[in-house]
C-alpha cells in the first residue's frame, strides 16, 4: 500500500476545505499539505448555493444585527460567543473573496451589491448573479492553484480517519480511479466533507453530499451535535428536490396557495404588502415558511401534482428581463426541467430537505474533541446555525470557518511530535475489510433498495413534523437496514472506477449519520426551530432542551445521546416573532433594554 | 511544472487566411461572377469590359496592379490554409509535406504574380 | 404514475479496462416518466440492472459539471437532456468524445486539469491589495464583460465538441481559453503578459479552425470559440507588435 | 499494480458523423473553389503578359462549357464561403455592446453580410462605369 506523508491533511474539496487548504499554505508555505476529495474540488456541492453569502454591508446595517438575525433565527440554539466572532468576519473574508477574483454583482459606481435574504433584518446578502456558490468555488478552487504546497488528491474517496496515540494522524483513501488505497499522513486533520441531506428522499443536495465526514470522525468517538436540526428550505422543485433560491422570494416573488393567495399571512408572517418586507411573509425563515406549507397541505388549499402537493411560486410580476438578470438560472431551471417560463407562469413548489444544521462536534476553533482533528463546513457544527440556518449564512461560514480550522491545523501540526511508524497497519487492516466487502459474494441486499428505504424512512420520521410514534419507526427501521446492510451485494468486483462498491460504502456512512438524527430526534422533547413535534411537545421548553444535543456512536448499537450546555453571552431566549409581530416584539425589547 | 513554451509562427498564415478569407467573402461571389459569367457569356456587362486595351491599362495602373495582386495572393493564401488544415482534418498528418505544399505553393503563386505584374510595366 | 410510465430502449458503450480490449454497446430497458433526465435512465441502470456502470454526476441541476456524455452523438449534460425528448427511439450514451475512455461513461480528465492549472486562473494584481483597503470599484459594465466567460463549469462538453482537440490533445482547447481570457480581461487583473506565452504558443490558439461547435453545445453560453478566437487576433498582434516594440510584446 | 487502461478512440471519419462537422467541411471545402479560381486569374495575367494574342486565347478559353460549369460552381461555392465566413464572424470578433447588451449574433452575421453585398454592387457598379 502507498504511503503519502503530508503536514496537514484536508479532507473535502468544497469552500470549506478549499479555504482550508489555502489558510494552511499562507500561514505557512512550508507545511505540506494533503487535499483529499471524492470529486474534483469543483464539483464540490457549494457550486449548487445559488443566493449568496451573508456579511454586513451597509451603512444602515451592524454587526448586532447580524448577531441578532442569527442566534433569533436558530432558536437560540447557537453559541453566541462563536457567532460574535463569525458575524465580524463576513465582510473581511468575503472581501477576501473578492480580491482573488469572484465576481460579485455590483451597484453602479462599482460596490459589490446586497440583496435581501429570509430571515435577515437588513440586506446583507453578497450575492454574484444567482450562482454565488458556483462562484466562490471556482474563485477558490482556481485561486487554490497558486499555492504549490498544496497537493490535491482528486477524486481520492477517504474511507477512514487513523487515529493513534490518542490523536489522529492520517487517513486512509481509495484512488477512484484505479481503486488501490493509500495511506495518507498528517500531523493534522480538517475535515470538510459537507453536509448529509441525502439520507432523505427529497432534498436539493448533490449525490455526493452523504455525511461522509460525519461518521468518520463519529466512528471514532466524536459527538455528532445537534443532528436532529434538518433544514427543509421551502421552495424545490417537486420530484428531485432541485432548489429554486430563496433569491427568488428575495427578489420580490410570492408564495401562494391554489386559491392565488398569499396563505403566509396566515402563520403570523404579515402583512401581505406587495413587495415583501426583511423579516416577513416571504422573507421569514426557511424553518417557518416549510411549516406554513405543511398547514396549507393540511387544510387541503395546496395543489395536487405529480410529485405530490406544491404550492405556487410567483415571479410572473418580476418581469422577464429582471429574471434573466438577476435569476438567470433559476429561469433556465424553470424553463427546461419543468417546462414553465416563470415570467409567464407561477413554478410549482414544495419543500425539501435542504441542510444539516448539526454535525461534527468542534469548539469555536474548529477543533473536535479528538486532538488534532477539525471541522469547517456543513459538516461541523461550529455552533452557529443553532435549531434553524439562515439562508446566506453557511456560505460565509465556509469561508470564516474554513480559515480558522486551516490556521488552527497548521498551529497544530507545527506544535505536534512526529507520527506512529506503525500507521501502515492500521490502514491495512481498513484495506482488508472494505476489500471484504466488495469481494464478498452470495449477498442478497441491492443498495439501492437499502437506500431507498433508508430515505423514505427519515422522510416518514424525520419531517417538517414529527411524532414519538413514527420517530421510533424509523429508529427501529434504520436499526433493521444496518442490519441488512450486513448482507449487501457488490456486483462490481472490478478495481477501476468500481462505483458500486464506493456507493456501498457511502451507505454505511449515511445508516450511521441518519440514525445520529433520528435518535436526538427523538429524544429531543420540544418543539424548537426546525425540529417541530405535534404530539405534545408543539412548544420550546428551555428549562430542558436549551441544550445541544450530542449524539455518540456505539458500535453494533444505538447512538447514545447526552447534552451539553449552550454558551448564551448578550442574547437571552425570546419569541421568534416575524412580520409585523416581529417588529412589535423587537420594539419593545429595545425600549426595554434602554 | 510549467512547460516550455514554444511560440508558434502560425500568426503570419493566420493574418494571410484571414485576409484573404474577408477579401473573398466581401469580392469573391461578385469576381467570379464578372470574370468567369457575365464576360464570358455576354451578360450584363459590355463585351469588351475585358478586352486587351483595358486590361493591360488596369493592370498598368498602379491601383490595377495592387488590386490583382492582391485578389491573386490573398485567395490563395487563404485557401492554402484551409487545405493545409483540412488536410489535418481528414487524418492526412504529412506534416512538413503538407505544409510546404500548401503554402509553398501559395509563396511560388504569389511570386509569380508580382512578377509578372512587374513584367507588364507601368 | 405507472400508467403513464413507458419504456425506452437505452443504449450504453460499455468499457471495462480489466475484461474488455475495446468498448462495446449495451442495451437497456428503462422505464421513464415524462421529467426523467437521461441521467435518471442511467441511475435506473445502475441501481437496478446492472450495479458495474459507472458514470459521473452529482448535482443534477446543471451546474457541477459532472455529467457530461455524448447523447446520441451530441456532448450534453446528461442531467438536463431528457428522455422524453428521444422517446420512441433508443437513446444512445457514449462517454464524452476525444477523451480516454476510464471506464463505461467515465473519461479521463486529466489533462484537462492540467490545462486549467497551466493558464493561471487567478487575479494577478498589479499591486496586492489589503483587505482594509476594502474591495477593488468594478462596474456592472467591467462586470458584464467577463462575467460570460466566468460562467464556465468545466464539463468539457466543448472538448468533445472540438475535432481539433480530438486531433491534437495538447491544444489547449476552448473551456481553458475562455477562463484564461476571463482573467485577461478581468479589471483586477494584470497578468495578461504571462498567459500570453501560452495563447501564443504552439499548444495555443491557433490549433483551432474556428469549426464553432464548442460554443454550439456549451450549456452555459460562455461562448468559448469567442475566446479562443478573440485570442487569435490578440496573439497576432503580439506576434507583430514584438517587432515594433523595444521590449518585444509579451516575453 | 495498477488496473487503469484508458481507451482511446479512433478519430478516423469523425466529420461524417456529425451534421455540424459535414457542414464545417463543405464550408472548408470552398477554399478549392477560391484556389482554382485564383489561379485562372494568374493564368490570365500570365497570359496578358504576353501580349493580345495570348489574352485573346485565354478569353475565349473562359467560353469553354466545362469553364462556365466551373464558374457557375464557384460562384456557388464562393457565396457560401461568404455566408459562412460572416456566420462565424460572432464567434471571432469581440463582443460589441450596444447600450449595455451584447449585439446579437444575428445582428453581426446580418451586418457583415450586408457590407459583402454592398461591396459587390459596388464592384459591379465600378466595372460597369469604367467599362461603359
Ligand atoms: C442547492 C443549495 C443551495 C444553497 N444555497 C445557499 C446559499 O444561497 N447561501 C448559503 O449560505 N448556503 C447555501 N447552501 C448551503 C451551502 O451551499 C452548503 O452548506 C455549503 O456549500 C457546504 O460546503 P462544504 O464545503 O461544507 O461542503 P461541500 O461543498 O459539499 O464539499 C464537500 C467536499 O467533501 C468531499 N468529500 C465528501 N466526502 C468525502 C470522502 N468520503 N472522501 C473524500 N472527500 C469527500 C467532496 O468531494 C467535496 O469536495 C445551499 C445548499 C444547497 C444544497
Ligand atoms: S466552456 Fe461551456 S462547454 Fe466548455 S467546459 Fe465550460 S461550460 Fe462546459
Ligand atoms: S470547436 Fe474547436 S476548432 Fe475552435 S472554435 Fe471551438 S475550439
Ligand atoms: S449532475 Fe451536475 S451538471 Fe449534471
Amino acid at each position: 500500500m502507498e504511503s503519502y506523508k503530508a503536514d496537514v491533511v484536508i479532507v473535502g474539496g468544497g469552500g470549506a476545505g478549499l479555504r482550508a487548504a489555502i489558510a494552511v499554505a499562507e500561514s505557512d508555505p512550508a507545511l505540506k499539505i494533503a487535499l483529499v476529495s471524492k470529486v474534483y474540488p469543483m464539483r464540490s456541492h457549494t457550486v449548487a448555493a445559488e443566493g449568496g453569502s451573508a456579511g454586513v454591508k451597509l451603512p444602515t446595517d451592524s454587526l448586532e444585527y447580524h448577531f441578532n438575525d442569527t442566534v433569533g433565527g436558530g432558536d437560540w440554539l447557537c453559541e453566541q460567543d462563536v457567532v460574535e466572532y463569525f458575524v465580524a468576519h463576513c465582510n473581511e473574508e468575503l472581501t477576501q473573496l473578492e480580491h482573488w477574483g469572484c465576481p460579485w454583482s455590483r451597484t453602479p459606481d462599482g460596490h459589490v451589491n446586497v440583496r435581501a435574504f429570509g430571515g435577515m433584518k437588513i440586506e446583507r446578502t453578497w450575492f454574484a448573479a444567482d450562482k454565488t456558490g458556483f462562484h466562490m468555488l471556482h474563485t477558490l478552487f482556481q485561486t487554490s492553484i497558486k499555492y504549490p504546497s498544496i497537493k490535491r488528491f482528486d477524486e481520492h474517496f477517504c474511507v477512514d480517519l487513523v487515529v493513534e496515540d490518542g490523536r489522529v494522524q492520517g487517513v486512509v483513501t481509495i484512488e477512484i480511479g484505479s481503486g488501490e488505497m493509500a495511506l495518507v499522513e498528517g500531523r493534522s486533520v480538517v475535515i470538510a466533507t459537507g453536509g448529509a441531506g441525502r439520507v432523505f428522499r427529497e432534498n436539493t443536495n448533490g449525490g455526493i453530499v452523504t455525511g461522509d465526514g460525519m461518521a468518520l470522525a463519529y466512528r471514532h468517538g466524536v459527538p455528532l451535535r445537534d443532528m436532529e436540526f434538518v433544514q427543509y428550505h421551502p421552495t424545490c422543485m417537486p420530484g428531485t428536490g432541485l432548489l429554486f433560491t430563496e433569491a427568488c422570494r428575495g427578489e420580490g416573488g410570492f408564495l401562494v396557495n391554489k386559491d392565488g393567495y398569499r396563505y403566509l399571512q396566515d402563520y403570523g408572517l404579515g402583512p401581505a404588502e406587495p413587495s415583501p418586507r426583511n423579516k416577513a411573509m416571504e422573507l421569514g425563515p426557511r424553518d417557518r415558511l416549510s411549516q406554513a406549507f405543511w398547514y396549507e397541505q393540511q387544510k387541503g388549499r395546496t395543489i395536487e401534482g405529480q410529485h405530490g402537493s406544491v404550492v405556487h411560486l410567483d415571479l410572473r410580476h418580476l418581469g422577464e428581463a429582471k429574471l434573466r438578470e438577476r435569476l438567470p438560472q433559476i429561469y433556465e431551471l424553470a424553463e427546461q426541467f419543468l417546462g414553465v417560463d416563470p415570467a409567464r407562469a407561477p413554478i410549482p413548489v414544495r419543500p425539501a430537505v435542504h441542510y444539516t444544521m448539526g454535525g461534527i462536534m468542534v469548539d469555536g476553533l474548529c477543533a473536535s474533541p479528538l486532538p488534532g482533528l477539525y471541522a469547517a463546513g456543513e459538516c461541523s457544527s461550529v455552533g452557529i446555525h443553532g435549531a434553524n440556518r439562515l439562508g446566506s449564512n453557511s456560505l460565509s461560514e465556509l469561508c470564516v470557518f474554513g480559515k480558522v480550522a486551516g490556521e488552527e491545523a497548521a498551529r497544530f501540526a507545527k506544535a505536534a511530535a512526529g507520527n506512529s511508524a506503525s500507521l501502515l497497519k492500521q490502514a491495512q487492516a481498513v484495506e482488508q475489510r472494505l476489500l471484504g466487502l466488495k469481494t464478498k459474494t452470495g449477498g442478497s441486499e441491492r443498495i439501492a433498495t437499502l437506500r431507498k428505504e433508508m430515505a423514505q424512512t427519515m422522510e416518514d420520521g424525520c419531517g417538517i413534523y414529527r411524532l414519538a410514534e413514527t420517530m421510533q419507526a424509523t429508529c427501529d427501521k434504520l436499526d433493521e437496514l444496518k442490519e441488512r446492510f450486513k448482507d449487501v451485494n457488490v456486483e462490481d468486483k472490478s478495481s477501476v472506477w468500481n462505483t458500486e462498491w464506493l456507493l456501498a460504502i457511502e451507505l454505511e456512512y449515511q445508516l450511521d449519520v441518519a440514525q445520529s438524527m433520528a435518535y436526538s430526534a427523538l429524544n429531543r422533547r420540544e418543539s424548537r426551530g426546525a425540529h417541530q413535534r405535534l404530539d405534545g411537545f408543539e412548544k420550546r421548553d428551555d428549562e430542558n432542551f436549551l441544550k445541544h444535543s450530542q449524539a455518540h456512536y456505539v458500535a453494533g448499537g444505538a447512538p447514545r445521546i447526552d447534552y451539553g450546555a449552550v454558551k448564551i453571552t448578550k442574547s437571552q431566549p425570546g419569541t421568534r416573532a416575524y412580520g409585523a409581530a416581529g417588529e412589535k416584539a423587537e420594539q419593545e425589547r429595545k425600549a426595554s433594554n434602554v | 511544472m510549467k512547460k516550455t513554451l514554444k511560440r508558434s509562427n502560425a500568426p503570419i498564415f493566420w493574418a494571410l487566411f484571414g485576409a484573404g478569407g474577408m477579401l473573398s467573402a466581401l469580392l469573391g461571389p461578385m469576381l467570379v461572377f464578372i470574370t468567369g459569367l457575365a464576360i464570358p457569356l455576354g451578360m450584363l456587362l459590355p463585351v469588351d469590359t475585358m478586352s486587351y486595351a483595358k486590361m493591360l491599362a488596369f493592370a498598368q495602373n498602379i491601383v490595377g496592379k495592387g488590386f490583382i495582386f492582391a485578389i491573386i495572393s490573398l485567395f490563395l493564401w487563404h485557401a492554402a490554409h484551409r487545405i493545409f488544415h483540412s488536410l489535418h482534418d481528414i487524418g492526412i498528418h504529412a506534416g512538413i509535406v503538407a505544409k510546404l505544399i500548401c503554402y509553398g505553393g501559395a509563396l511560388a503563386a504569389t511570386l509569380v504574380t508580382a512578377y509578372t505584374l512587374l513584367a507588364i510595366g507601368f | 404514475m405507472s400508467e403513464n410510465q413507458r419504456i425506452i430502449e437505452i443504449e450504453v458503450l460499455r468499457y471495462n479496462p480489466e475484461t474488455d480490449k475495446e468498448p462495446s454497446k449495451q442495451v437497456f430497458d428503462v422505464p421513464f416518466t415524462d421529467d426523467m433526465s437521461v441521467l435518471q435512465g442511467v441511475q435506473y441502470i445502475k441501481d437496478y440492472l446492472d450495479g458495474s456502470l459507472s458514470f459521473r454526476w452529482s448535482c443534477r441541476m446543471a451546474i457541477c459539471g459532472s455529467c457530461g456524455m455524448m447523447i446520441n452523438g451530441e456532448p450534453s449534460l446528461s442531467c438536463e437532456t431528457f428522455l422524453r425528448d428521444y422517446y420512441p427511439a433508443r437513446v444512445r450514451v457514449e462517454a464524452l468524445a476525444h477523451f480516454p475512455i476510464e471506464k463505461d461513461l467515465v473519461i479521463n480528465m486529466e489533462g484537462f486539469i492540467e490545462k486549467l492549472e497551466s493558464i493561471q486562473p487567478y487575479i494577478i494584481p498589479k499591486e496586492a491589495r489589503t483587505l482594509a483597503q476594502g474591495e477593488y470599484l468594478q462596474t456592472p459594465a467591467q462586470l458584464a464583460s467577463y462575467e460570460q466567460f466566468s460562467s464556465c463549469i468545466n464539463c468539457m462538453l466543448c472538448y468533445a465538441a472540438c475535432p481539433q482537440f480530438g486531433l491534437n490533445s495538447d491544444f489547449i482547447g476552448p473551456a481553458a481559453m475562455a477562463l484564461l481570457h476571463r482573467y485577461n480581461i478581468d479589471s483586477r487583473d494584470a497578468g495578461k503578459g504571462e498567459r500570453m506565452e501560452l495563447v501564443n504558443s504552439e499548444e495555443g490558439v491557433f490549433n483551432c479552425t474556428a469549426v464553432g461547435y464548442c460554443s454550439e453545445v456549451c450549456p452555459k453560453h460562455v461562448d468559448p470559440a469567442n475566446a479562443v478566437n478573440q485570442n487569435k487576433t490578440n496573439s497576432a498582434a503580439d506576434y507583430f507588435m514584438r517587432f515594433l516594440t523595444p521590449k518585444g510584446g509579451a516575453k | 499494480m495498477n488496473k487503469r487502461r484508458p481507451y482511446v478512440r479512433p478519430m478516423a471519419g469523425w466529420w461524417r458523423k456529425n451534421p455540424f462537422f459535414v457542414e464545417y467541411m463543405i464550408h472548408e471545402g470552398t477554399a478549392l473553389f477560391v484556389a482554382a479560381y485564383a489561379l485562372i486569374l494568374l493564368t490570365g495575367l500570365v497570359y496578358l503578359s504576353r501580349g493580345e494574342a495570348a489574352w485573346n486565347v485565354w478569353l475565349e478559353g473562359l467560353k469553354n462549357p466545362w469553364y462556365i460549369a466551373f464558374h457557375w460552381l464557384a460562384l456557388a461555392a464562393v457565396s457560401y464561403h461568404t455566408y459562412t465566413w460572416f456566420k462565424i464572424m460572432p464567434r471571432t470578433m469581440p463582443p460589441v455592446i450596444v447600450g449595455g447588451k451584447r449585439l446579437p449574433d444575428m445582428a453581426i452575421t446580418g451586418g457583415g453580410l450586408a457590407v459583402a453585398t454592398t461591396a459587390c454592387l459596388a464592384l459591379l457598379g465600378l466595372v460597369w462605369g469604367i467599362a461603359r
